[in-house]
């Protein structure tokens, strides 16, 4: 069990052979990228940011939850901090468990949480040269009353 | 007491600084550390209800903080 | 779009890249490994067979299938056959999309399709130098007539 | 018409070969197929109404069948 918020590529191949082992029978690997569109506008990369301690606890915190709600899963995850070229992956989660049911949900709860309640934000850059904060669930805005 | 706010993102630009500095009495709860940010110039950009984060965990309007707390205004999360 | 039965070692960091494009924002790895146990029994080993055409057949109409479900999804899958060590990946699907939650969903709905109509079948090797067929859902059985 | 099936699995391990061959009228459904199967020596020992598949496709007992048809008798799969 492990999480981490770090400022270099991520492995996702690397994230997967951590919680591997011949005591499971699946393993679940999730990786969220830096998309070319969003709401209709080109995107040339996004900067992420964080309350780098807060974050982290919240992590970790998702990480120990979602264990002790699926006994015998193991669970690695990293979310990468600083400017990401399209393509590149901002969070890798890798899950494995005995049974594939287990692995599936336990990942998707580390993500679900992770977008929940992880003190991450990003701000896209546009193929226009412009910037802008995204929100998640409400596209991007400009002034933080639009989401108040 | 002097209580400081870390700001971040969206709520950091809105503001113009990465945090701000308020004097309250000891004892005030988060919403009246909100109310006063928002009263201060540049501020009132700021939602009137924001998630605060104090000591690093998502507080409620009437947590109450004290001048060695660590609170940190919270602007909606995109991680992922 | 690419499904394949195959006698080799499966590659699941190629078949991740395979589908990951910027045009993605999530992807899913499902890497079905051999276990250590299954009902209580240490296994040495599982030996898979197929009526190869069929399976290939089958295999791809769950790609179709799928992806037609989940407009705008990859999918890329390989199932492999012959006797697997413990630990080794029988199965790795990668499925891609713009959003999460049709990745997270194809890619369960593929697993899911595979082990009910895909005609493969495995033999656990144990470490008592007996051999059994498995049947999924019904632990193991020594003749036919117990599922029938 | 002869007809041939393919076994697979416990199935093959059950009868003892990977297919059996057996005569029947032209047009005999997937079901009067399997029954001509389970009647011969060794063959009982498969169950009396297996998942069958005519020509890779599954096919239900009332499915007819001709001597140009693959026909195979699908054991509970188990891939993944």
């Amino acid at each position: 069990m492990r999480s981490a918020i770090v400022d270099r590529p991520l492995d996702a191949a690397a994230l997967l052979a951590e919680v591997s082992g011949t005591g499971h029978g699946a393993a679940v690997l999730f990786v969220g990228t830096v998309r070319d569109t969003n709401d209709g506008r080109a995107v040339t990369g996004i900067e992420y940011t964080a309350y780098r301690d807060m974050a982290e606890r919240e992590l970790s915190d998702i990480v120990a939850s979602t264990a002790a709600r699926f006994p015998g899963v193991d669970i690695a995850v990293e979310h990468r901090l600083g400017t990401l070229g399209l393509g590149e992956a901002s969070i890798v989660i890798a899950a494995a468990h005995p049974h594939r049911g287990a692995a599936y949900e336990a990942s998707r709860v580390v993500i679900e949480e992770t977008k929940r309640r992880v003190p991450i934000w990003k701000r896209e850059h546009y193929a226009d040269g412009t910037r802008e904060w995204v929100h998640a669930g409400s596209g991007t805005q400009r002034t933080p009353e639009a989401v108040a | 007491m002097p209580l400081r706010a870390l700001l971040f993102a969206s709520y950091a630009d809105a503001v113009g600084a990465p945090e701000v500095e308020v004097d309250l009495p000891d004892g005030s709860t988060v919403r009246e550390v909100v109310d006063a940010i928002r009263s201060r110039h540049g501020a009132d950009r700021l939602p009137p209800a924001p998630l605060v984060a104090v000591n690093q965990r998502y507080a409620s309007a009437e947590t109450r903080v004290s001048a060695r707390d660590e609170v940190a205004i919270i602007p909606p999360v995109a991680g992922g």
